[in-house]
């Protein structure tokens, strides 16, 4: 355990706590998108290269913006929480609960007292690419179905059926 | 204030003002009802870098689609008219000068034409010639400078407006050498001119009007073929014959969407039944021919200060009988208008036989062809918004007076 | 404590705030966001456990499961958020509101 | 003779690789304790000293170059030739004042232009700038750099919207829009290129690059997929930076300067620069996959540093990207979303089959030319039909126009 992994788990929990307490939306993409930089960054950290990096390609990059634009296009919804609300309060409680027992469960299993490898294991770009293609390929093709089927499924969730007055508008073009 | 009452009140407000009525053609593009909280107001000037001047545009944007726009002007408003009715008739022509400061010469001629009818002065031969030199080269610079803004306002940083003020120099230079200002030339005098040309500015002339078709070329090689300039205005801001009839535009505005409308061929005021030249007539009135009509307008420009300059007689400029100080026209009223660069300039004139007019009433083309501009950019973006604007031809001196 | 178990107590922490946001925040958007960190605190997991994990000294073979799988969780975690702001786009649109408390109708 | 040629490769490489040298010599005249300091001072600190330096030349370059295109001499007052208008812009831009809207949120607005600058730089650290010349020596130095330029979209949102400002607002949706969509066609392009050279690391693509058939170079612009890939990833380095023509999400006859419009004095320069080290980040990328990085176009010029070749070339663009910009109008924005995503998306994967396909075609004697003519093939086909096929449904053309009849 390194500074620089204290650091960055520090930086990382505040900025989630930071993303699910704020009250203006805004506000709390922005610590996401901290929060996942973070989180990036522990990856780094563990020496898991390219894992980090496309944790942040795909979270800063595309899914913070996602939720950015999400936000911006539901603007007027924005609600404020009410920090004395019951949902609030029953939220945390529970959460905690259920921290106590995972970190019960961590600090008192074995896994605390095993012996932990001071090398990180070979994880090359290539022989990741080399694994996904060979002992993986079946999970990779239905990975990529899935994205497509997301991305075509996102286009037609969001397809804003056009009112009369837009095709006018459209076709003055 | 809810949208609609605003629309409407903006368009009462502008007939009012108008005197014009116009129905036909008429659109309105109501935002969806359900995305009525997305809906953007901004408002795109007086201070913006495209609405040449102190324009501004009240714009509801639904993402970046024009929903609604509400033109207001008036900043630049400095009571033309009345002090032009408080002053004597000489003393109106340097404020002409300012109404379209980019075309001071063809403003001077629409007064001093408004007050030679009222009065019945005959103008000497030379003089016609010199103010027909003088108006085209006027609508020539205009065109050019028209065009570069045009293209900066679609983006082209700079390039095309220099190159249009590079040959837009040439010419304001040759105005100063005659009449000792570049913009502001306070030219035109009632039956003539002020001071005769000199041969070597008439050779001068020639010599620049002969390397003008070459600078036409240049241009039109530079910006005709290219596909973003013609996708970016092909198809915008269209603007219908008739509504373009009913709301009174004039100009290469109207030629563009295909009225056959030049004041030089309807009235032939002045000597512009002796020269050939052709009107150009747009067919689909969106801003490609708009910009077109202002290319092709320059090269008939040419040919009339072709055939002007060859056929120019000696004689004096003005006749020393005409009283230039001190009219007092007989009680009446008379309407000179003439082609400007930017549409048919009018001036209205009633006398009640005093030094000074009794009514003094502009007719401003810039103005009349803006009153359109929310029909021609309703479903637009806002970059289709500015190049519409900016093909319409304003200038602010003129819209407000 | 040893620097697995760090992780996994950090993991334990990023999963909770996750849960706690998802559970208590009432904007729709927000509870995805929730969701997302809870992924990333599984993804956390796996990533520690490849590092320092037994069986990364004991087989090479298997010594990249915990890097694919967390690619494949990224994966879809960007799958689901797509799909899941786009439901919520289309949600805003005919309910106007983001909050999940007021969104109470199946019909649609 | 050779004696001499052999003195002459020998110092040609000493000056080569001086400062990698200097950096090695310098780390290990170092104590111990202090080494870790002195190795990231000589990564950072050239870093910072010599882009920003690039960017204060490129300002004059460029308005000078816009001042030729434009009949017009541009900057030519401070110091000769203009030479110091930098200087003189940056003591005014230090010096103004700082303008906050009162209405913006202020930490985001302060952080905006910090976070845009830092990751600018951040990407100049998987950059070879010369042989042995990287600063990060990392296996998955493209990943490195796509991921930190995706954060630049963050940053522009967070300017834009923190700003209060509708322009800006409307400025930042363009500019996130447009980002995302030309960042598609930038990564497949360059995917390409990755499985050809097998690796995602920088240096590696550089070093597949830098050998010679006869005095030609092996670079990767001189194939047919890697010609259409280079002109792809420009166009889409040029829209991701919001160059001209795709400079919507700061078009100054639109919406003034779109999401820095309420930035004022220091943080505008931020912005300014910020804009520039990603030009110039991104066209050394472009050089670095497709242009050989640091490698010389003939053999024999390799006696040239490496390090002066690939800041040449880095000119040579930077000289495109000016010349371009007095040159074009601005696209619309419907207009560059369908050119992305109708255009480029499908020349990027295409580009992507016709590289697979050339890695599989044997390379034998007879082979070389049919490969590449089937590979060309595979790449122009596709354009021809893809650009009939766009060309339909629009109604552009020159028009020829009619006069009025005399009468």
């Amino acid at each position: 355990m390194t500074v620089s992994f204290v650091l960055l788990a520090l930086l990382t929990l505040s900025a989630a706590v930071a993303a699910m307490s704020m009250p203006r939306l805004i506000h709390c993409a922005l610590a996401l998108a901290v929060a996942f930089t973070g989180l990036g960054g522990i990856f780094l950290n563990l020496g898991a290269e390219f894992v980090g990096l496309a944790q942040l390609l795909v979270y800063v990059g595309a899914v913070a913006i996602l939720i950015v634009f999400a936000i911006l296009l539901t603007r007027g919804s924005e609600v404020s929480m009410r920090p004395g609300a019951r949902s609030a309060i029953s939220g945390t409680v529970i959460a905690l609960a259920v921290f106590a027992v995972l970190a019960h469960a961590v600090l008192t299993s074995g896994v605390s007292r095993m012996a932990t490898t001071a090398v990180t294991p070979s994880n090359r770009v290539q022989e990741i690419g080399v694994t996904l293609l060979q002992q993986y390929v079946l999970p990779l093709e239905v990975i990529a179905l899935l994205l497509t089927a997301a991305l075509i499924g996102a286009v037609i969730l969001a397809w804003r059926e056009k009112s009369p007055a837009a095709q006018e508008g459209a076709e003055t073009r | 204030m809810s949208g609609k009452s605003m629309m409407e009140e903006s368009a009462i407000g502008l007939d009012e003002q108008m005197g014009a009525t116009y129905g036909a053609g008429r659109h309105t593009l109501k935002p969806d009802a359900e995305h009525e909280s997305q809906i953007l107001e901004v408002a795109i000037g007086p201070q913006h870098p495209s609405t040449h001047g102190v324009f501004r545009m009240d714009v509801q944007l639904d993402g970046e689609r024009v929903v609604r726009l509400k033109p207001v002007f008036g900043y630049l408003h400095r009571n033309h008219e009345k002090i032009a009715e408080n002053a004597a008739y000489l003393a109106a022509i340097p404020y002409t000068d300012r109404l379209d400061y980019l075309c001071s010469m063809t403003n001077n001629w629409g007064y001093v034409l408004a007050v030679e009818k009222l009065v019945g002065i005959a103008v000497p031969e030379r003089t016609e010639y010199i103010r027909v030199i003088m108006a085209e080269l006027t609508r020539f610079q205009n065109h050019s400078a028209l065009v570069g803004f045009l293209l900066q306002d679609m983006g082209a940083s700079g390039t095309p407006l220099m190159y249009a003020f590079r040959e837009r120099e040439k010419i304001l230079d040759l105005f100063e050498a005659v009449s000792g200002a570049r913009m502001m030339c306070n030219y035109l005098r009632f039956g003539g001119v002020r001071v005769d040309c000199t041969p070597e500015w008439l050779e001068e002339t020639r010599q620049l009007v002969g390397r003008l078709p070459r600078f036409v070329d240049e241009f039109e090689r530079l910006l005709r073929g290219n596909e973003i300039l013609m996708a970016r205005t092909q198809g915008v801001g269209v603007l219908p014959r008739e509504l373009a009839v009913s709301a009174g535009v004039t100009g290469p505005m109207l030629r563009a969407s295909g009225v056959n409308y030049d004041i030089r061929k309807v009235d032939r005021y002045g000597i512009y039944d002796r020269f050939k030249f052709r009107v150009p007539l747009g067919e689909h009135g969106d801003v490609y021919d708009r910009y077109m009509m202002r290319v092709l307008e320059m090269r008939e420009s040419i040919a009339i200060l072709e055939q002007a300059l060859k056929e120019i007689p000696d004689g004096p400029v003005q006749d020393p009988k005409t009283k230039v100080r001190g009219l007092r026209p007989k009680v009446g009223e008379a309407y000179g208008r003439i082609e400007s660069p930017k549409g048919e300039l009018g001036f209205y004139l009633i006398s009640d036989g005093t030094m000074n007019p009794y009514r003094y009433r502009v007719r401003p083309p810039c103005l009349i062809n803006l009153t359109i501009l929310e029909d021609m950019c309703l479903g637009l973006s806002v970059a289709d918004v500015v190049v519409t604007l900016g093909s319409v031809d304003i200038v602010m001196g003129e819209v407000d007076r | 404590m040893n620097p697995l178990s760090a992780c996994l107590i950090v993991a334990a922490f990023l999963f909770c705030v996750g849960l706690a946001g998802a559970l208590s925040r009432s904007s729709a958007i927000l509870v995805l966001a929730g969701i997302e960190l809870m992924l990333g605190a599984a993804n956390l997991n796996f990533i520690a456990f490849w590092r320092y994990g037994a069986l990364a000294a004991v087989s090479p073979f298997h010594s990249l499961t915990g890097i694919v799988f967390v690619l494949f969780s990224i994966g879809v975690a960007a799958a689901e958020a797509a799909v899941g702001l786009a439901l919520i786009l289309a949600i805003y649109r005919y309910t106007k509101s983001c909050n999940v408390t007021q969104i109470t109708e199946l019909k649609g | 003779m050779n004696g001499y040629f052999a003195m002459a490769t020998g110092l040609a490489e000493r000056v080569d690789q001086i400062f990698v040298t200097f950096d090695h010599w310098a780390v290990t005249n170092t104590p111990e304790p202090l080494r870790w300091l002195v190795s990231i001072l000589l990564i950072v600190v050239p870093i910072l000293a010599v882009f920003p330096g690039l960017f204060a030349l490129t300002t004059v370059l460029e308005r000078k170059g816009l001042g030729r295109i434009q009949n017009r001499y541009g900057p030519n007052r401070v110091g000769p030739y203009g030479l110091l208008q930098p200087i003189a812009d940056a003591v005014k831009s230090l010096t103004k004042e700082d303008v906050v809207p009162r209405t913006a949120d202020g930490v985001v607005h302060y952080l905006a232009p910090l976070v845009i600058v830092s990751t600018a730089f951040l990407a100049y650290a998987v950059l070879p700038v010369g042989r042995n010349m990287i600063a990060v020596h990392l296996d998955a130095g493209l990943l490195f750099f796509f991921a930190i330029g995706s954060a630049t979209e963050l940053a522009v949102f967070m300017a834009g919207w923190s700003s209060r400002n509708k322009y800006s607002l409307l400025g930042a949706m363009r500019a996130i829009a447009q980002m995302i969509s030309y960042e598609v066609p930038l990564i497949l392009s360059s995917i390409a290129v990755i499985m050809i050279a097998g690796t995602l690391s920088p240096e590696k693509i550089v070093l597949e690059q830098a050998q010679y058939t006869g005095i030609f170079p092996h670079w990767y612009v001189f194939t047919p997929w890697g010609f259409a890939g280079f002109l792809l990833f420009m166009t889409a380095a040029a829209a991701e930076t919001n160059r001209s023509p795709f400079d919507l999400p700061e078009g100054e006859s639109e919406i003034i300067a779109g999401y820095f419009v309420e930035y004022s004095g220091f943080k505008f320069a931020l912005f300014f620069l910020a804009e520039y080290l990603e030009i110039f980040a991104v066209s050394g990328l472009g050089i670095t996959l497709f242009l050989g990085g640091w490698s010389a176009p003939l053999s024999f010029l390799a006696v040239i540093p490496s390090w002066i070749w690939f800041f040449a070339k880095l000119l040579v663009m930077i000289g495109v990207f000016i010349w371009v910009r007095g040159t074009m109008p601005r696209l619309r924005m419907d207009q560059l979303m369908n050119f992305a995503w109708k255009f480029m998306l499908p020349m990027a994967l295409i580009d992507m089959v016709c590289a697979g396909v050339w890695r599989f075609l044997p390379g034998g004697a007879l082979w070389v030319v049919l490969r590449w003519l089937i590979c060309a093939a595979i790449i122009v086909v596709p354009y021809v039909a893809l650009a009939r096929g766009l060309e339909q449904g629009r109604k552009i053309e020159q028009r020829v126009y009619r006069y009025a009849e005399e009468g």
